[in-house]
Order: C-alpha cells, then structure tokens, then sequence
C-alpha cells in the first residue's frame, strides 16, 4: 500500500507539472480566444473553422492593437461534447472552467453550442468576470431575457445571431407571401423537445393563427424520434400546406425523405433545420431534400450579396476549408472575432468591464449586415435590410445548390413549390 | 540464477499474521504498520487542495471527490449488498434537482440544502427502488439502468423544474477552498464510516443476505427492510455527491441524469479494487484527471478511456487495492525446491 | 388503419434490432451491451465499401454483414470469454467495447449528417387509404422472413439444436460434447451479424448517425426484457407490444411521450414479472 | 388431548404439472416429535417450504396455535417461533461460526425473547452465540468457535443449523433430514441432542430417511408417498402397515431393516 500509493501520486503530479510549463514566449504577449466548442458537431466545427479563418486574416493585417502594442490572437479550442446526448452539461462547463483558468483566456468566442450548457455557462462567466459571445446553436430567448433580467450579475455574456423569436418574425413574412402568391394557408408545426424550439412553436402557433393562418396540428418529438410516420399522415389527413419544421437532432433526415417518398402535398420550412444547412445535405438525402426551406440565422452561410464583405467572407472560407459555409455559426463566429477586435482597440485595453462598454457601442458593417448590440440585453439587434441590422437568410434547395430566397433584400431566387403539390 | 530449480514464493509477513487476529499489538513498529495506509490516504486527500497549482485542478479535485462518492456507494451496494446498480446517475440527478430546486426556490444556502438533499433525494430514491428490490442479478442492474433515463424522459416530457433548460442561478460555495474541504471531508467520513459500519454486527446482516438469503429469512429477519436500508444509504450518499455537483456549477438539469455518472464510478471499481472501498476512490484518483489530461484529444478520449477498462477487466480484474495489499502483506523470495 | 400499417412497420424495426441482441443473451447468457455499436459500425462500413470503394450495393451489403460476424467473434474470444458468468464484468466489458467502438468511429471523422444508404426502390404506393414507401413494405417483409428462417434453424437444424441446447443449460450440453465456447461466439457473430441485418434494413430510411447506436440499446434491452430475457421469440412478440404503444401513444396522448412509453415498459415488466412475457428463469431464481 | 400447537388441513401444491402435494391433513401436538418419512421425491421438503412460507401452497391453509399461517412470509412464520433447517446446509461460509449466530440474534423475536437461554432481555450477543455453540457441542475454550464455516466439517454445520433455530428461542424446529450426511459416531452424538430438546419442551417435526435413529427419537409417524398421507400413528403401528412396506420397499418381505431396538 505504501509504496503503491506514493508511485501513483508523485507520477501523477509529476505529469500534471509537466503539462504547463510549457511556456510560449514570443514577441507580443498574445490575446487567448478560448472557444468551447462540441466539435464533433456541425455546430461545433463550423464555429471553430470561422473563428480561425479570422483570427489567420487579423493576425496576418498586423494583430490587435491594444494602446499602441501589437498584440496577435491565439485560439485554444476544447471539445464540449454538449450536442452529445447522455453527457452532462458539467462537461461543457468543465471545458469552459478548463479555458478560463487553466489555458488562461482572455475572452470566450463561441460560447458551449447547446442552449442549457450557454445558460449554465452564464453563471460561471458572471464568477471569472470573463466576457462570451455565443455565435452558435443557442436560439433559446431565454439567453438575453436572463441577461437583460439580472444585467449586473450576467452582462459579461453576448450573442451575435438571432434567436427564436427574431425567427418566428422572418418565418411569418415568408408565410404570408406565400398566402399571397399559392394561396397556402394552412401550417403543421413539428419542433424537437428542447425547451426554445418548444417555446418557438407554441409562439409561432399563436403568431400565425392571429395572422389569419390555419395551424392544422403541432407535434412535439423527444431527441432521437426515429419515426415520423403518424406526423406525416396527419399533415396529409389535415390537408396542411407548410410544415414548419424546428429539429436540430440528425433524425430530420428520416422525416424529409420519407415526406419525398410519401409525395406529401406540404412544403418543409425548416426554422432550424440542422440537417439542411449543411452543402452535404442534397448527398445526404440522394436528392430528397429537393424543395426544403431552411433558415440559416445569419445570411453569410449561403451565396448572398447582403454586404460587399458577404461574399469575400464565403470565398475566403471556402478556399481556406476546401468547403462553402455550413451551419448557422460560420459567418456569426467570424464576426464575433472582428467585433471583439473592434472593441478591445476602442477600449485600449483588456480589462472586462471596458470591453463590455466598447461592446455594447459596436456598430460594425460585416458580413450579414449592421452590427449593432443591445445594450441592455447584449443581443444582436436584428433588421431585414442590411443596412440597418443583422440580416437572417432563408434559403431553399433547388436542384442541388442552396438559393437565398429571403429578405427580400439580397434574395437571389424565388420560392418554388414541389411538382406535387403545384398541380392542385 | 544457478541451474537447480527454483522459484518464487510468498510469504505472509510476519506483522500481519499478528495483527490480523484479535492479539494485542507489541510494538510501536506494528501500531505504525497498520495506521500508516490510512494515515498517507488521509494526508494525501487533505493535502491535495495545497499541492496542485491551479484553479481548474482544484475544481478536478471536487469533481474527483464527488464521483469518489459514488463509487464508494456503487462498491457498497454491489460487494457487501450483492445488488448490482447500474444506475449511479439517478442518485447524482435527484440529488441535484432536490439541492436546486431547495436553494432556487425556498433559498436555503448551499451548507444546508445538500444534506437535506441527501435525506430527501434518499428517501425518494428508495422508494421509487422498493419494488425492484427482490429482484436479483441482471434484472436489478437493467432497472437501475433504466431510472435515470425515466426521469430524464419525464422531466423532458412535462417540462417541470425549467424542462430541458434546468434551473440555473444556483449560488455556489463560499470559496472555493470550503468547497474543496467539504467534499474531502465528507469522502473520508464516508469511507471510514462504511468501513466501520459494515464490520459491525447489523453490518454483518448485509453480508449474510449476500452470502444466503434464504438462511437469513429463515431467521426471523425481514431481509427486503434491510435491503431497503442499504438502498437508502447508497442513495442517500449519492444524492450528496448530486448536490455537491449542482452547488458546485450553479446549475441543475436533466442532463445530470446521463449515462456518464452512472458508468465511471463502476469503470473506477473495476480498477481500484471492488470490495475494498478505498480502491473505488483510488481509481477515481486515476480516473477523473487522466480523462481531463485527455481532453485535449477530443473524442478520442472516450475511446481511449473505455480500452483502459476493457484492459483492467481482462488483465488485472481484482483492480490496484488487491494487488497492492497483497505487495504491502507479502513479501516474495526465490526458494530452492 | 394506419395505425395497422404503421404500427406494424414500427414494431417490426424493433423487432429488427432486439433480435440480436436476445439471440446473443438467449444462448450465451451474455448481456451483449456492444450490440448498438454492432448496429451502427455494419452501416458505416457498408457505406464506405458502397461510396469509397464503390462495390455494387448488395456485394457492400453481404461484405459488411461477414466483416460484422467476424467482429462479434473475435469480440467474443479476445474479450468476453474471460469474463464470461461474472455478471457485472460482462456488462462492463461489451459496454465499453461498445463504447470504444463509437467514439473510435466519432474520432475517424464519421461525424455529421453526410453519411446515409440509398433506399432499395423509390417511391411509394398505397395500402388502401394509407400511402407506405416500398423500402418499409420490404423491411417488414424481410422481417417476418427473418424470423420465420430463424425458427425453422432453431428447431430444425443441427447447429441450431446445439445452440437451444446450451440456452437450456449450459453443464449438461458441455457433458453432451457440444463446445460451449464454440457455441457462444458463434451465437455472438450471429448476433453481430442480425445487427448488421437490422441496420441495413433501417438505415437508409435516415442517415447513419453514432448516436443511434445507443438509441438502439436501450430499445433492445427494452424489446428484450419485456419479451422475457432468453427466448427471441419473446422479443419477437414484445416488440409488437412496445411498437404500436408508441404509436398509440404518438396518435392519441401525443409524441412527445413516445419515449417516455418503452422506458416504462421495461420498468413496470421487471417489476411485475421480472422473467418477461415467455421467459423460462426459475420462479425461485429472480425472485427472492 | 390439548388442542395441537401445529394444524395442517387439506394442503395440496402443484408444480406446473407435477402434483407435489394432494390434500394432506395431520396435527402435532405440543411436545412432540413427529416422524414424517417416505420415498424420495413424497413431498417432504414441500411440506416444510410451505409450513414455513417459501412456497405458497395453492389450496388448504395451515394453523400456528390456532391462527392461520398459510401464505405469510417466512420470517413472519420463523418470528412466530416456527423454525427450520435446511436440507442442504446454507451456514453463512464468509464469517466465523459464532458470527453465524449472531445474525439470527438480530431478529425481533430474539430481541423479544432475550435469545436460546435469555430470561427476556438480550445481553451481549456474541456471548450468547458462544453459549448457545457451547451449549449444541461446540466445545467452549477450542478455536472451533471462531474458525470460518468453509472449514468446519459437515457434523457441526448441521449443529449449527439447529444453533440457528435455537437462537430465536423456538417453540417448534422441523429439521429436514439432520441425520443425512453424517457418520455414524456423529449420529449417535445427535440423537441425546435432540432427546435433551424434547425435555426442553421443543416441538420436533423430523424429515428422515434414517428410520432406526428417527423411531428412538419419535412418538408419532407420518408416512407420504407421491404427494398423499399414506399413514399416521405409533411408530409401531406404521411399521406393521402392509401399504408402508409396499411403498418403501416395493414388495413386503424386507424384514431385518424393519427390526428396531
């Protein structure tokens, strides 16, 4: 016992000493971006792939000037595992406190992907003082409600893309267009059971019936529902015209193809549709996901001219990763890092509660739009002309390449309906 | 090594053969071999907040302490009960959403709300467990199984205590040390309580009921209320550990109920030692910091972490304690035969 | 009648997935917690031999489902046949080579949702009012097949005799010269082989995805502890059971209790009648 | 005659198809001993899993003292001083013989009845384990009371099944097949055993194949064949019966094992 016990520890401690000595001494003491990320998640790479691609561009045009120095960012990643089903938010909140005191960042980009470990993370922020801007999967508004709520105690967290609500407002315009131009009237809601997509379709319920829509039904599916079928005869039976689709679990895959297989006269408008924003998406459904909507947040994801930088954005990202934009957090964790930068050359220094100020007087032109905050709730204020504000995107996938087709702004098509359902 | 034969034997050493038995110790050499075990456990664990550098190993060392606690129970439940749970993360769950929902809405401050959460989350444990107490074997196992992801799913379904967002703005310790102290504090309590407890005449009934249950029904003794005890203390135990973790990340929700909690302190018996208790914590030693240090790998860590286990299950299922024991009692020379 | 049609497609792809699994437990008495893993590493592997190497779909298949055989046999005797008759390593062990096995594939890049199977015919067609896609009228199909080949091996055949044999009890086919261990790997490659089935059959409704792998778990445990752990024909009739209380469920109280339904199956049978619905476990034995 | 301590009335048990018990009756009276014997496979271990709630019997029910006992959980039954041995020894192996008494010392009705010597309130109990092996022939100063069961040999384990019994201060022990297992010194060494039990005013219920020993010790004999009462009555009675014979030896002739001292 004695000699085991002692071997054990002392080697223990011996590797732990080892792993942080490892200094980095180089020029200017470098600013660390810890990103907390579920890498193993479209979520997660791609908030992890924008996030480097602008901290190469700025540290290439010269780093940060913080009062004069120079100062180059430093990215430390940690996988989250958040998205993973049956693993505890504590490791996510591990992983954030890992960032923090162990890796010593300065700032949190990215933030942890799921809505309960961003919510979780807030109180942890609010104890290390360390300022976070989420720019992927957190659409819960229950985020800067908290914030505005308890601002003292939570005002070190931001959020740079919409959120439910912000989407619940572009969908109902889409809605009414398409009242207008094929007369459809009549929606079927289908969310996953997590509490912002449950929360958004019973708002989108209430919302689109006062607007004089039909809402035929609204299902609410646990993660990992791997049939769909009873859903889908019902909107059938119902004679419902759009579903409106909230799911970020792989599943939706089986739910589209089987709607391709089974020719029902709906068409898919995917509020968050993770399986749909993706390129590989048509690959992955052999061509079913023909028709699909889904809306991308933040309009930098698919080819769009919202702003002069929109475009330069997507090339410099598919040349860097040999792929165009992916999920919803590609151009918003972009952004995240330029807006960052923005406000630590404003406010000259690194210290939290001066960022926070510089911050919350962003007013950046990027890619998907007008970036301003608002200054009680640090939400991105969002607006359906780029000039003005952040600009969503809605697109749809006709044969095989993704179009915007809202706002109206920078659509570049318009929204087709299936052969199926054109006729009647 | 000259050509005769020769090989290795083991001999026990002579201080143990002594202070095994009930014989009074002679000498000061002996007092000190046996305390000294537990005397380095004890100085390691509470000398441990000093010794490690930064902030975020401190907060391994609770996270350590608190799945420690749950092995520590798993091992109880399953060496000295015969029942096997599987379902380690229904305790840490009750545990925590008691804890929370005591401090968000009745605002009882963390030193308070996590044994009453122990005694609540016990109780409560218990009794959703009654039924499946005659079961035996792999039927007991597959329903603990089960529990957690129950809850999960009912919580998930009814949207109760904040749905999938869980409760948040739990306040946490007071500083980070008292934090440290008290999980340690409540581990070695643990450990040593058990280790008392179950070398205590009613301890003995656990074992026996284990050893032959029909013998012990036979006697006159309702063996399901002992049982019953024994779930109680395990849950109990476990839904501390589930507190500790909420106080300690300020949040509580279903995701306290992932199969993470459940299968790490049984992964920690196998390699400590099952039946031992000191083992389950010693693997959790190993455990928990070596899946940190691995985290910059990404996924591999799981994949690593499990072949760690498959490893120690194969090679060496009696775990560390066993083989060190065995070296610390024994010692082996070369004999010619 | 949909609830019929569908009903019966829902419980035949449990069927489909407890099958294995009670196949494994029935002859070897081995909880085979891998089972999901299995499931999940046949669709990847056919995938990568349909679109990497691009092998014809039925060779892909037939390739895939040998290299699973091959991999629940040299599980079983590198790994669980030193663990065999300790409960609890058993567990542990396939659990955390199940556990390797997903997140090794996680780590090799086989993340997101690009991965997926083609359907075996396009289209649909309509059973009376109800309109059902071909590729789950020929799951269904292939499923009862399934099961109607696997009795006549079971009851018919030599191997398959041997193997109700040592279900039976284990001592007394050792004494009648049937290799135990032979036997158990055989029946975990069989097993291996009917996850490899299973998932053929309903992966290319979706896409292939690590995380089912555990969906499916806990739906075989479920099928199979309701069945009654041991006899696959059980299962069989089980996961009828559980199939159309989901649905039930899904059309009448609503879907977001769908899951919460084949949890509460498995929690109330062991309650009530731990040895399930065909199960043979001795009254004494799992009750005390 | 005072009415019996011990009152069976048309008990019958089915095992799936097997017929274990059909209706059988029988009474024992305080202070008795009662011999049940017959072929293997008569239902004798059945008798006594029911008596003492192992099994529930599916029809007939059983009277304790005038209170019906049929279907109650066995450590109901044993707290009502209804105890029994098992046929197959189950000592607990891991601990040491006096620990194995201890273990019963815990139930309430020890706790009620101070234990096999007590007068009413229970003092410390590890020495009344010892008193109580001391007291069934474990010899006091040698180790053998703290030896571990795994090495005591099959005589004393038997010993220390009835140990148990006593321990809870029975009024009635059925002992199935004590005498089974054991060499011949080691019987004739149980038998005062059980005499001195009678004297202490234990109601015996004896399951033996050993008919010599067992008609010593016996008052009244009961005889089972596949399940039905054959027989009760005097030891002698039983043994003159022509059915007894048959059903024991298949034909009448066997005569010299019949002699008895």
């Amino acid at each position: 016992m004695k000699h085991i016990k002692l071997r054990v520890c002392l080697s223990l401690f011996v590797f732990m000493f080892l792993l942080f000595s490892g200094g980095h001494a180089f020029a200017e003491k470098p600013i660390i971006i810890g990103a907390p990320l579920s890498i193993a998640y479209l979520y997660g790479w791609d908030a992890e792939r924008g996030i480097k691609l602008a901290v190469d561009e700025i540290n290439a045009a010269g780093g940060v000037n913080v009062n004069g120095k120079k100062r180059p960012f430093k990215v430390e990643v940690i996988d989250t595992r958040d998205l993973e089903p049956g693993v505890p938010v504590s490791e996510a909140l591990m992983a954030v406190e890992r960032l923090i005191l162990s890796k010593k960042a300065d700032f949190i980009v990215g933030g942890p992907n799921r809505s309960e470990a961003a919510l979780a993370a807030l109180s942890l922020l609010s104890k290390h003082k360390k300022i976070s801007i989420v720019t992927s999967g957190v659409l819960t508004p229950a985020y800067h409600k908290t914030i505005a709520k308890e601002y003292d105690k939570f005002k070190y967290a931001f959020r740079i893309h919409g959120e439910a609500v912000t989407l619940i407002g572009e969908m109902i315009e889409n809605f009414v267009d398409l009242k207008e131009k094929y007369g459809l009237t009549k929606v079927f809601i289908m969310a996953q059971d997590v509490s912002h997509a449950r929360g958004a379709a019973k708002v989108m319920a209430k919302v689109a019936g006062s607007k004089g829509f039909e809402v035929t039904g609204s299902e609410i599916f646990p993660t990992g529902t791997s049939d769909f079928s009873m859903a889908l005869l019902k909107v059938k039976s119902t004679g419902s015209q759009i579903i409106n689709i909230w799911m970020d679990m792989p599943e939706s895959a089986i739910l589209l193809k089987q709607w391709y297989d089974l020719k029902i006269p709906a068409l898919p408008f995917g509020s968050t549709l993770a399986a749909a924003e993706q390129p590989g998406f048509w690959k992955a459904t052999d061509g079913k996901g023909e028709y699909t909507l889904c809306n991308v947040v933040n309009a930098g994801n698919a080819p769009s001219d919202a702003t002069p930088w929109t475009m330069k954005f997507y090339n410099a990202y598919a040349k860097k990763w040999g792929v165009e934009p992916e999920g919803l957090g590609s151009s918003s964790s972009y952004m995240a890092v330029y807006v960052l930068k923005d406000a630590i050359e404003k406010a000259g220094t690194l210290d939290s509660d001066k960022v926070i100020t510089a911050l919350e007087q962003t007013d950046v032109m990027g890619v998907y739009g007008r970036l301003r905050f608002d200054p009680k709730s640090h939400q991105v204020i969002a607006a359906k002309d780029p000039k003005d504000g952040a600009v969503g995107s809605i697109l749809q996938w006709q044969d095989g390449k993704r179009i915007v087709v809202y706002p109206k702004s920078i659509a570049k098509g318009s929204i087709l309906l299936p052969p199926w359902m054109v006729k009647n | 090594m000259s050509t005769q034969e020769s090989r290795k034997e083991r001999i026990d050493r002579g201080i143990k053969v002594r202070s095994d038995g009930l014989y009074a110790l002679m000498s000061w050499r002996e007092l000190c071999y046996l305390t000294l075990p537990r005397f380095i456990l004890i100085t390691g664990m509470l000398s441990l907040p000093f010794l490690v550098p930064d902030m975020y190993w401190q907060r391994v060392i609770s996270i350590v302490c608190i799945y420690a606690i749950l092995a520590l129970s798993f091992d109880f439940m399953a060496h000295y009960v015969g029942l096997v749970s599987l379902g380690g993360a229904f305790f840490i769950g009750t545990g925590g959403y008691i804890a929370g929902i005591l401090n968000t809405y009745f605002s009882i401050p963390p030193f308070l709300t996590v044994p009453l959460a122990a005694i609540i989350g016990g109780g409560f444990c218990t009794l959703l467990l009654l039924p499946c107490l005659p079961l035996k074997g792999v039927y007991f196992a597959i329903v603990t199984l089960m529990y957690p992801l129950f809850m999960a799913r009912i919580i998930e379904a009814f949207d109760i205590f904040g749905g999938t967002d869980g409760i948040i703005g739990i306040d946490s310790f007071s500083s980070s040390f008292a934090e440290q102290y008290f999980v340690i504090c409540i581990l070695l309590i643990f450990l040593f309580g058990l280790r008392r407890f179950v070398t205590t005449d009613r301890g003995l009934i656990f074992t026996a009921i284990m050893d032959n249950d029909q013998a012990v029904k036979a006697s006159g003794i309702n063996i399901t209320k002992y049982k019953a005890l024994a779930v109680y203390i395990a849950s109990s135990m476990g839904c501390l550990a589930g507190a500790c973790l909420t106080h300690i990340y300020m949040w509580s929700g279903i995701s306290q109920f992932a199969l993470d909690f459940s299968i790490l302190p049984i992964a920690a018996t196998v390699i400590g030692g099952s039946g031992t208790l000191v083992g389950p914590i010693l693997g959790c030693l190993i455990l928990v910091p070596a899946s940190e240090l691995l985290r910059d790998f990404g996924t591999l860590r799981i994949a690593f972490y499990a072949s760690i286990l498959v490893g120690f299950i194969l090679f060496k299922s009696g775990g560390i304690m066993e083989f060190g024991q065995r070296k610390y009692e024994q010692f082996e020379r070369w004999t010619k035969i | 009648m949909e609830i019929l049609v569908y009903g019966t497609i829902n419980s035949v792809s449990l069927a489909l997935m407890g099958l294995g699994f009670a196949m494994v437990y029935g002859i070897s008495r081995v909880p085979n917690f891998a089972h999901g893993a299995l499931y999940v590493i046949c669709g990847f592997v056919t995938w990568t031999l349909f679109h990497k190497i691009g092998l014809p779909y039925v060779i892909a298949i037939i390739l895939s489902l040998g290299v699973n055989g091959a991999l629940g046999m040299l599980m079983y005797r590198f790994v669980l046949i030193r663990v065999r008759g300790m409960n609890i390593s058993e567990i542990i062990a396939s659990y955390a080579i199940g556990l390797a096995i997903l997140e090794g594939l996680r780590f090799g890049g086989f993340r997101g949702m690009t991965y997926t199977l083609p359907v075996f015919m396009e289209g649909s067609i309509m059973i009376g009012p109800v309109p059902v896609d071909f590729h789950r009228l020929i799951m269904m199909v292939i499923g009862i097949l399934l099961v109607a080949v696997l009795w006549v091996f079971t009851h018919h055949t030599r191997i398959g005799l041997a193997l109700q044999g040592m279900a039976q009890d284990e001592r007394a086919a050792l004494m009648l010269g049937i290799d135990s261990d032979l036997m158990a790997m055989l029946a975990m490659g069989f097993g291996a082989v009917l996850a490899g089935v299973a998932a053929t059959l309903i992966l290319p409704l979706g896409n292939i995805v690590v995380e089912s792998g555990y969906h499916v778990l806990i739906m075989s445990i479920a099928v199979c502890i309701v069945g009654g752990l041991g006899s696959w024909m059980g299962a069989f009739f089980a996961a009828f059971i559980i199939g159309y209380a989901q649905i039930l469920t899904v059309v009448f109280i609503g879907s977001h209790f769908q899951m919460v339904v084949a949890i509460l199956a498995i929690i109330l049978t062991l309650i009530l009648k731990p040895s399930g619905l065909f199960g043979q476990q001795k009254e004494l034995e799992e009750r005390v | 005659m005072t009415d019996p301590i011990l009152k069976i009335d048309q008990l019958s048990k089915r095992f799936g198809g097997v017929k274990a018990l059909e209706n059988v009756s029988f009474d024992v009276f305080p202070g008795d001993v009662l011999g049940i014997i017959g072929p293997n496979g008569s239902g004798k271990t059945t008798i006594v899993n029911s008596i003492t709630g192992f099994i529930k019997p599916n029809s007939g029910n059983i009277y304790f003292k005038n209170k019906n006992i049929t279907g109650k959980p066995p450590h109901k039954i044993a707290d009502m001083g209804v105890t029994r041995t098992f046929q197959v020894m189950r000592p607990y192996y891991s601990l040491p013989a006096y620990k194995n008494l201890v273990i019963p010392l815990f139930s309430p009705r020890a706790k009620r009845t101070g234990g096999w010597r007590g007068g009413g309130t229970l003092g410390n109990r590890q020495t009344i384990a010892i008193d109580i092996l001391e007291d069934i022939g474990f010899e006091r100063d040698s180790y053998i009371p703290f030896k571990k069961t795994s090495t005591l040999p099959t005589g004393y384990l038997k010993r220390l099944e009835l140990a148990r019994c006593l321990a809870l201060k029975p009024e009635i022990i059925i002992c199935d097949e004590v005498f089974s297992g054991l060499s011949m010194s080691e019987i004739a060494s149980m038998v005062p055993l059980i005499e001195r039990l009678q004297d202490e005013g234990i109601t015996i219920v004896m399951i033996e194949h050993r008919l010599r020993e067992l008609f010593q010790v016996a008052n009244r004999v009961m005889v089972l064949n596949f399940g039905e009462k054959l027989i009760e009555g005097s030891p002698t009675e039983v043994m003159a019966d022509k059915k007894v014979k048959e059903a024991y030896f298949g034909s009448e002739e066997v005569e010299e094992v019949m002699t008895y001292a």
